[in-house]
Formats: C-alpha cells, sequence, structure tokens
C-alpha cells in the first residue's frame, strides 16, 4: 500500500489531465478544474518546506560549526527578522517595498551582473579554435556580436544581414531540431512516470 | 528612511557583491546569506497574504468551499516527512504534482509541437529553404540513438547534424553576449546614475 | 508487471465505437491524442520486447556518459570528491535523467568509496536525492560510508545556490563535477569555476540557450536529449532501453513525416492541403 | 616567457577593469550611434498599435532581477505605447516571487502617473502566481480564480473597476505580452494559452534566449518578440521615448569590441602556443 499508493495517485491523475484535453464526456473538464484549484491549494499548505529546508541546513551548520557557520546567522536572522515585517505589513508595505528596491534588488541584480565580467573572461580563456567543432562555434558568435551591436552596423553595413540570416536560417533549423528530438524526450519520460516505470522520485532508484 | 539612503545602501551593497570579482570574500558571502534570508522570508510572506488568506477567508469560509480542506490536509502531508514512519505519506502529494505535471505535458505540448512539425513543410525553392531542410533533417538525425552510425548515410548525417548544432550554439553564444553585458550596464547605471548621480 | 496493469488500463480506455460522436474528441484534438496513443504504444511493446528477451537495438555509444567512470576513477585517485547536481529544475522529465545518474554515479562512488558530493536548488527534490543516495549506497552494500549531510539543499534562490556551488568548489576541490539537468545562466559560472579548480567535467544540459557554456569548457557534454538516453546507456536495464527504442522509433517516424511534407510541400506548390488534413 | 603565454595568460582582474571601463566611457561621453529597427521589433509594435481603445493586454513580467536590465525597459516603453493608446493593461508574474512584482510596480507605475492613469482603473499589478500550469488555464476560464481574486497587495479584485471587465482570457484579452529569461515563461504561455485559445502571444526575451525562439517566430507562435536590450531600445525608438534600453546601446558596441578583441588575442595566442609546441 504505502508503495502502490503513490504510484496509483500519479496515474490517475495524469490520465485525468490527458482525457480531459482530448475527449469531451463526463464532465471531466470540470472535474480536472477542481483538481487545478486543488493543486493550488495544496501548493500554498506546503509553502514551508523551502523556509523548513533552509532553517534546518543553517541551524545544522551552525550547531556542528561548519565551516563560515557564522553567515548562517546572517542567513537566520534574515529569515526571522524579515518574515513578521512582510506577514505584518503584506507584501507592498513599507518596509518590505523598501527592502526589496534598496537590499534584494540591487544585490540579486549585482551578483548576477558578475555573469558580464565572466563571460568576457569565459571568452577570452576558453573559446579556442580547438577543432572544427568549436571554430565553427566561434564564426558564428563573433559574426553574431558584430551583428547586434550597433557598431557592427557602423563599421559595415552587411553584418547586420549576417547575422539576421544566421539567426533565421541555420541557427532556427538546428534549433527546433533540438527541440523535436526534446520533446519526444519529455513525452517519453511523461509516459514512463505515469506508467510507474520511472520511479525515482520514490526513493527508490530508477 | 529616505529615498536617497535607500540608494546610497543599495549601491554599497551592489559594489560589495562585486568585490567577489577579486576574490570571494566576507562581504560578498554575507550579502549572498542575506539575500537567501530574505527572498525566502519575502516568499513565505507573499503567499501568506496572497494565497493562503484568501483561500482560508473567501474560497473556504465565505462561499462554503469546504471540499478545499481535502488539498489543504492533502498538502500539509509533505511535512510527514519529519515525522519517523510516516515518511510515505509525503509522497501524496508529491506523486499528485508529478502525476499531474507528466499528465499536463502529455496532454498540452503535442499541440504545440506539431505546429513546429507542420511548420517545417517548407517548398525547396531557394537556397534558404533547401539549407533549412537540411540542417533540420541533420538535427534530429543526430539524436537517433539506437541506429547505427559507422556508414552510410546515417554517419553523414551525424557529423552534419553536430556541425549545424555548433551553429545554433555559437549564435546563442553571441546574442547570450549582449544580454550579459546589459547586466552590467544596468548596474552601473544604478550606481552611478541613480544612486550617486555622478552621470547624468 | 504494474506497467502492463497500467497499459491495458489506458488501452480499455481508448474510444469504443459507439462513443464516437463528433463531439466526443475536444476540438482538434484528433490528432494529438492519436499521436500521444501511438506514443504509448510505441514505447509499450518495446517494453514488451525488452522484456520477453527479444532483440532490441542497443543505444549507441554516449562519450559523455563513459567519462563518469573515468571521472570517478580520478577523484579516487587524487582523494577528492565528486560533485553531482540535478538541475535547478523541479520534478520535470529532465530531473528524473539525472537522478536516475545520480543513482548510478553513487553506486560507483559507493564501490570506490569515494566521497560523493550533492547539491540541489528544490527543497523537493532534496528528500528525493537523499534516499536515491542511501538506496544506491545500500545496493552497493555500503550503508556505512553514507552520509546524509553531503546531499545538500543550498537554497531555492538561483545565484543564492550557484555561490554556495562555488564556496563549495572553494573549499572541498571535487576532483570530479557532474552537472547533470537543467542549468540556466549558472551553467557559464558553474562551468568556468569547475574548469579553475581543475575537476574533469561532464555536462548536461537539455536547455539549449545555454549550452554553449557547457560545450567550450567542459570535457564531456551530453546535448539535449541525450541525456534521457544516458539514464537507460548506463543503467542497462531492458525496460528503460526499451523505452528509449520506442522513443527513437517515433523520431524518425517524424523525420520521415518532415521529408514527406516536404517533398510534398515542393511538389504541390504548398504544404495547406496536408497541414488541413493533419490539423483535423 | 615568450609572446604567446604573454597572450593566454593575461590577468583576470585586468579582463574586468577593461570590461568596466569600456562601458562606463560611453555612459559619460555617448557616441549616439544609430540603432536600425529589426523587423521582429516593428512586429510587435504593430501588433499592439492595432489594438481597438480600450482593449486589455495581459502582461506577463517573467523575471529576476538578474536580467531586468534587459526586460523591465521593454514594460516600460509598452506602458507608454498602451496607454497612450487608451489601452488597459493587466500584469502579473510567473518567474520571480520576490521581485517580480515589485518590478512591474516600479515600470510601469512612473509612466501611468506621468500619463494621467489610474491603479486599479487603466492596469492592475497582480503580482505573483505559483504554478503556472495550472494557474493559466484556469485564467482561461475564470481569471479571477486563476489570480486567487487577490492583487499583489492581497486586496480583493472586486474592489478594481478595471477587472470587472476581465472575466476571462478566452473572452477578455486582446494580447499576451510575454517577457521571458526561462521556465516558467514564453513556453508555458504558449502551451497552456496561446495554443489553446489563439490569442495572440508577443513580447520579448533576454537575449540569452532569443536564438532559441526563432523557429517560433518563424512558425508564428510567437508574433515578433524583442530581443533583449537591443529590442528594447528598438522598440523605444518606434514609441519615441528613448529610455534605459537605448542607453545602453553605446556601452553595448564597446563591449562587444572588447569581447571580439578578447577572443582574437586568445586564439592568436593559442594557435602561436600550438605551433611552437610542434616544433618541438
Amino acid at each position: 500500500m504505502q508503495k502502490e499508493l503513490p504510484l496509483i495517485i500519479v496515474f490517475v491523475s495524469g490520465i485525468l489531465v490527458m482525457l480531459s484535453k482530448f475527449f469531451n464526456f463526463w464532465r471531466l473538464p470540470e472535474l480536472v478544474a477542481t483538481l487545478d484549484k486543488w493543486s493550488i491549494v495544496m501548493s500554498t499548505f506546503a509553502m514551508l518546506m523551502g523556509i523548513i529546508e533552509l532553517t534546518r541546513l543553517h541551524v545544522n551548520n551552525v550547531r556542528r560549526r561548519r565551516i563560515n557557520w557564522y553567515y548562517s546567522i546572517v542567513t537566520l536572522l534574515a529569515i526571522y527578522l524579515y518574515l513578521p515585517v512582510v506577514l505584518i505589513q503584506g507584501p507592498e508595505g513599507p518596509s518590505p517595498k523598501w527592502i526589496t528596491t534598496n537590499v534584494s534588488q540591487p544585490i540579486g541584480s549585482a551578483i548576477y551582473a558578475i555573469l558580464g565580467f565572466y563571460i568576457v573572461s569565459a571568452a577570452y580563456r576558453s573559446f579556442k579554435a580547438r577543432n572544427l567543432e568549436a571554430s565553427i562555434l566561434l564564426v558564428a558568435a563573433v559574426l553574431l556580436m558584430l551583428g547586434q551591436a550597433p557598431i557592427g552596423e557602423a563599421i559595415w553595413s552587411g553584418f547586420p544581414k549576417i547575422s539576421d540570416w544566421i539567426l533565421t536560417v541555420p541557427n532556427s533549423a538546428g534549433m527546433r531540431g533540438i527541440n523535436i528530438g526534446a520533446y519526444i524526450g519529455i513525452f517519453a519520460t511523461s509516459i514512463r512516470v505515469l506508467l510507474g516505470l520511472e520511479r525515482s522520485w520514490t526513493g527508490s532508484g530508477s | 528612511m529616505s529615498a536617497q539612503t535607500g540608494l546610497y545602501i543599495g549601491a554599497l551593497l551592489t559594489i560589495m557583491a562585486w568585490s567577489y570579482l577579486y576574490k570571494e570574500n566576507p562581504l560578498f558571502r554575507f550579502t549572498e546569506h542575506l539575500y537567501i534570508g530574505l527572498v525566502t522570508a519575502y516568499g513565505v510572506g507573499y503567499t501568506y497574504h496572497n494565497y493562503l488568506v484568501p483561500i482560508i477567508t473567501k474560497d473556504i469560509v465565505q462561499q462554503g468551499g469546504y471540499s478545499l480542506i481535502i488539498p489543504a490536509v492533502a498538502g500539509l502531508l509533505i511535512y510527514a516527512r519529519y515525522i519517523r514512519g510516516w515518511v510515505w505519506l509525503s509522497r501524496i502529494p508529491m506523486a499528485f504534482w508529478i502525476g499531474y505535471g507528466a499528465g499536463y505535458s502529455l496532454a498540452y505540448t503535442p499541440a504545440v509541437f506539431m505546429k513546429q512539425i507542420f511548420d517545417s513543410f517548407i517548398q525547396l525553392n531557394s537556397i534558404n529553404n533547401i539549407i533549412y531542410f537540411l540542417v533540420l533533417v541533420s538535427a534530429i538525425m543526430f539524436f537517433i540513438f539506437t541506429v547505427k552510425k559507422d556508414a552510410g548515410p546515417m554517419k553523414w548525417g551525424h557529423y552534419a547534424g553536430r556541425y549545424s548544432l555548433m551553429v545554433a550554439f555559437g549564435s546563442a553564444f553571441g546574442s547570450i553576449t549582449m544580454a550579459y553585458l546589459s547586466l552590467i550596464i544596468g548596474r552601473l547605471s544604478y550606481v552611478l546614475c541613480d544612486a550617486l548621480h555622478l552621470i547624468k | 508487471m504494474s506497467s502492463l496493469y497500467f497499459l491495458a488500463a489506458a488501452a480499455a480506455k481508448a474510444p469504443k465505437p459507439e462513443d464516437l460522436t463528433p463531439k466526443f474528441w475536444q476540438p482538434g484534438m484528433m490528432w494529438d491524442s492519436i499521436f500521444v496513443l501511438l506514443l504509448f504504444l510505441a514505447i509499450g511493446i518495446m517494453i514488451q520486447r525488452a522484456r520477453a528477451g527479444l532483440p532490441i537495438p542497443p543505444i549507441r555509444k554516449l562519450a559523455g556518459l563513459d567519462a563518469i567512470d573515468e571521472a570517478i576513477g580520478r577523484a579516487t585517485e587524487m582523494g577528492r570528491p565528486i560533485h553531482f547536481s540535478p538541475g535547478m529544475s523541479g520534478f520535470t522529465a529532465v530531473t528524473y535523467a539525472g537522478l536516475a545518474v545520480l543513482s548510478e554515479v553513487a553506486k560507483k562512488a559507493a564501490q570506490y568509496d569515494t566521497r560523493l558530493l550533492v547539491t540541489n536548488r528544490q527543497a523537493l527534490v532534496q528528500p528525493v536525492a537523499q534516499e536515491v543516495v542511501k538506496q544506491a549506497y545500500l545496493e552497493a552494500g555500503r550503508p556505512d560510508a553514507y552520509n546524509p549531510d553531503d546531499v545538500r539543499y543550498l537554497s531555492d534562490a538561483q545565484f543564492s545556490y550557484t555561490t554556495a556551488v562555488l564556496g563549495l568548489y572553494q573549499r572541498e576541490k571535487p576532483a570530479a563535477n557532474i552537472l547533470y539537468g537543467y542549468w540556466m545562466a549558472e551553467s557559464l559560472i558553474l562551468a568556468e569555476a569547475g574548469s579553475q579548480i581543475g575537476a574533469i567535467q561532464i555536462g548536461a544540459n537539455t536547455n539549449t540557450f545555454q549550452i554553449h557554456f557547457f560545450i567550450v569548457t567542459m570535457d564531456y557534454v551530453l546535448i539535449g536529449e541525450e541525456m534521457f538516453a544516458a539514464a537507460a546507456y548506463m543503467s542497462k536495464e531492458p525496460v528503460l532501453t526499451g523505452t528509449v527504442v520506442g522513443q527513437d522509433m517515433f523520431k524518425i517516424a517524424i523525420g520521415l513525416l518532415i521529408v514527406f511534407g516536404t517533398i510534398w510541400a515542393t511538389v504541390a506548390g504548398s504544404s495547406k492541403g496536408l497541414v488541413d488534413f493533419l490539423l483535423r | 616567457m615568450p609572446l604567446y603565454e604573454k597572450l593566454l595568460k593575461v590577468d583576470t582582474r585586468i579582463i574586468y577593469v577593461l570590461v568596466l571601463l569600456a562601458m562606463l566611457i560611453p555612459m559619460i561621453k555617448p557616441m549616439g550611434l544609430p540603432i536600425g529597427v529589426s523587423e521582429n521589433t516593428r512586429k510587435v509594435y504593430n501588433l499592439i498599435e492595432s489594438l481597438p481603445e480600450g482593449s486589455v493586454i495581459l502582461v506577463s513580467h517573467d523575471t529576476g532581477p538578474g536580467n531586468a536590465p534587459e526586460l523591465n525597459p521593454m514594460l516600460t516603453a509598452l506602458a507608454r505605447q498602451a496607454f497612450r493608446k487608451n489601452l488597459k493593461i493587466v500584469a502579473m508574474c510567473l518567474f520571480d516571487q520576490a521581485n517580480g512584482p515589485q518590478f512591474i510596480q516600479d515600470s510601469i507605475e512612473p509612466v501611468a502617473q506621468e500619463m494621467g492613469k489610474e491603479y486599479g482603473k487603466d492596469w492592475i499589478n497582480l503580482g505573483y502566481k505559483m504554478q503556472a500550469q495550472q494557474t493559466l488555464k484556469m485564467m482561461i476560464d475564470d481569471f479571477w480564480k486563476g489570480a486567487n481574486n487577490v492583487d499583489w497587495s492581497g486586496k480583493d479584485l472586486s474592489q478594481f473597476p478595471i477587472m470587472a471587465n476581465v472575466k476571462s482570457i478566452k473572452k477578455d484579452v486582446a494580447v499576451i505580452f510575454e517577457t521571458t529569461v526561462g521556465t516558467p515563461g514564453y513556453a508555458d504561455w504558449m502551451t497552456y494559452v496561446a495554443e489553446p485559445t489563439g490569442k495572440p502571444l508577443t513580447g520579448g526575451a533576454s537575449l540569452t534566449m532569443y536564438s532559441g525562439v526563432q523557429q517560433y517566430i518563424r512558425s508564428g507562435q510567437l508574433k515578433g518578440f524583442l530581443g533583449g536590450m537591443r529590442g528594447a531600445a528598438e522598440y523605444e525608438k518606434l514609441v519615441g521615448k528613448p529610455g534605459k534600453g537605448s542607453a545602453g546601446m553605446d556601452s553595448q558596441s564597446i563591449g562587444h569590441l572588447i569581447v571580439i578583441g578578447l577572443i582574437i588575442i586568445g586564439n592568436i595566442g593559442y594557435y602561436m602556443q600550438r605551433k611552437a609546441a610542434l616544433k618541438k
């Protein structure tokens, strides 16, 4: 029972969604619409998972004095001092608004912007014409760059046309080929899941 | 606190995060851990105000949707993982989401997928269309795993497929460069224009 | 056998002739449902054949997966850990492929007695990953070597996760770095940093917008859908191999359909007739 | 140290400083290079322009803090064009719970105030919605249910006059404008809304994924699409009010030159190193 029940739920819920989309009998669409709402209610009541896992992780870090454990205190303080503020004032309240605009967003953007520096150094260090494959990648990338930055057009008016051609012809065809494979892969995995063949999520291996 | 103070703090935090470029250091780690905490707390607060409260007050109490108590309890089962011997109960909500997700992709994605295939039925009446067709077919051939590829058209298809994929990945790299440089520009204009007013 | 039962159940749900009123199908869904049914059948038949021991075509060699052995071997020699991550997405097809490979990697790590570090971004995936690793250690006969703290949920936030992994690179210096799943912008940072600590890197990404970072910085890369064949290839299990073969049949069919449609469009001057027929 | 080693071992920090300078100088001293408007951008502009007065644009601003510099200007320019034509905007997000709602507010509110538009009457911010698939599917038939009956601050939707006319996507939404950086993103809108309802789907993508959406523009599943900061700059140009997108274009130009230059230096070094190794 403990093993089968989850697999039965997987199968039934998945088949219901499919039948409601393909066929029109039995008020199935309404049933699935109800289940949609249920799914969201379930997620709502499971909302503490993230915060619990994070708390466990950082409390353990502190308790076991793992390397850099004192930063875990920063996270814990941030969570438990800020949480009541958001709960009381609401997500659009003055303090959450101030903190989102002046603390969260700047940090989030700045950390992400490190990518901008990384890509330049990665382009320099890793982007070598080692073989034919890498050379093709390199030429396509450089032509694209020249086509997209306004300076490329200033140098030669042909660059935007070339980059446009690469984007809309070989790139688009290649991406479509990949996606056709990927779609079928996703379908097949979904079928395996529904049939109970892919049950790694139950923790019993593949 | 005033808007200007906020901007100063934002600028300071930006510089603290960027100190990572020199090397990993306590300032960076502080901003990172602060960010995790703030984002997590905000997320829970947001879900509380925008989902939990309206569901309880409006859907359940006001409109009498007491049947929603079933999914509510099912959602709470996820916490059974923390109780020894009850772990399997937490797989019930997970099973529902997983089955639901699989069903969704099987039900809805074929329509999008079919459109892509129909759009590939092109007339071979121009160089561009011929290239398009050859690249597409060879890219599909690259992803066939059970046919031997040591000889004949499969071999050529496989190689051609790999090279055409490289063109696609190269153009992704080219445009991504611009995307990532945009991020630096965004931050610089925030620090220098908005916060410090050094550049107008 | 459970899957056979499920197949039978799915077949029993197929339309009966008397139900075939025009309203039976949702509008425009006829070919979609037939498509999914055929996919079920193709995969079902191949699983049957595999189970019955009938010959099915073998999956071709995937360089990236064979390299996993090499990477684990090197980590063992150097006495440094292996880092594995099943990617950024929650419970999607990609994550299953990642977890299946994790299971194999964990078994080998347990056999060689090499430390395996697993990091997660999704709170929901975390307990599953723990279970998978625990089970693998059990199967390898080394349940004592399993340390639940080595399977870590780092953060739900994309970049907090990324920077936490970077910290882990610095502290633990893994000799093998396996990033196997769906990756977004962090792929650049993780792959670059991984190459700087000198790890053997194996990557797999279904996100075609970002995979070039893996291609230019990593040692072995599984492109897009190759990842799904991987679970089958590694475990050598006939059932999984059967599904991949079924999938392949479909891909060949789609390829032929595209060739056919292109010829049709070229000869007839337009693909409209064919598309109209298929869109019914 | 031979020359090639110098070429191959430029310190990373020097590169970073170079990048910073390359971005900074054009900000202080703009060059004002002309920006050509691409076909894809024009399609987006014309689609919005063709809407009759009072139509509702459903905006989904699916970005995190990372790609906001690319995508926020698109939203601001859209608001300008929409309010000028007296169109209504219903905005929401699926990607980033912590930052998305505030981004919508910051991008649209200043334009609304400047043009005398009122929150709740001409536009509304519904904030973050969880579980994209289910939410979108519910919104098709019952928008309020999908939105869980509240705007981003948790206020009941019945307080807002704009929502009286937005009961379902099927009947009341003219165009979907989706800015996208990953999952959930354009794929969800295409699969669960645009495909079943036939509603036109347009918007913009971060350039990180722009090369991968071309096939959907080609097949008409996306009606034109803006590509990153460049797309935003082109859109601003069409709307007639240069903003943050246009301001960044000169820095982009110099930045790209630096990147290309570094690639060339790296490859020359690599080529010389290989030649020297062959000689030995």
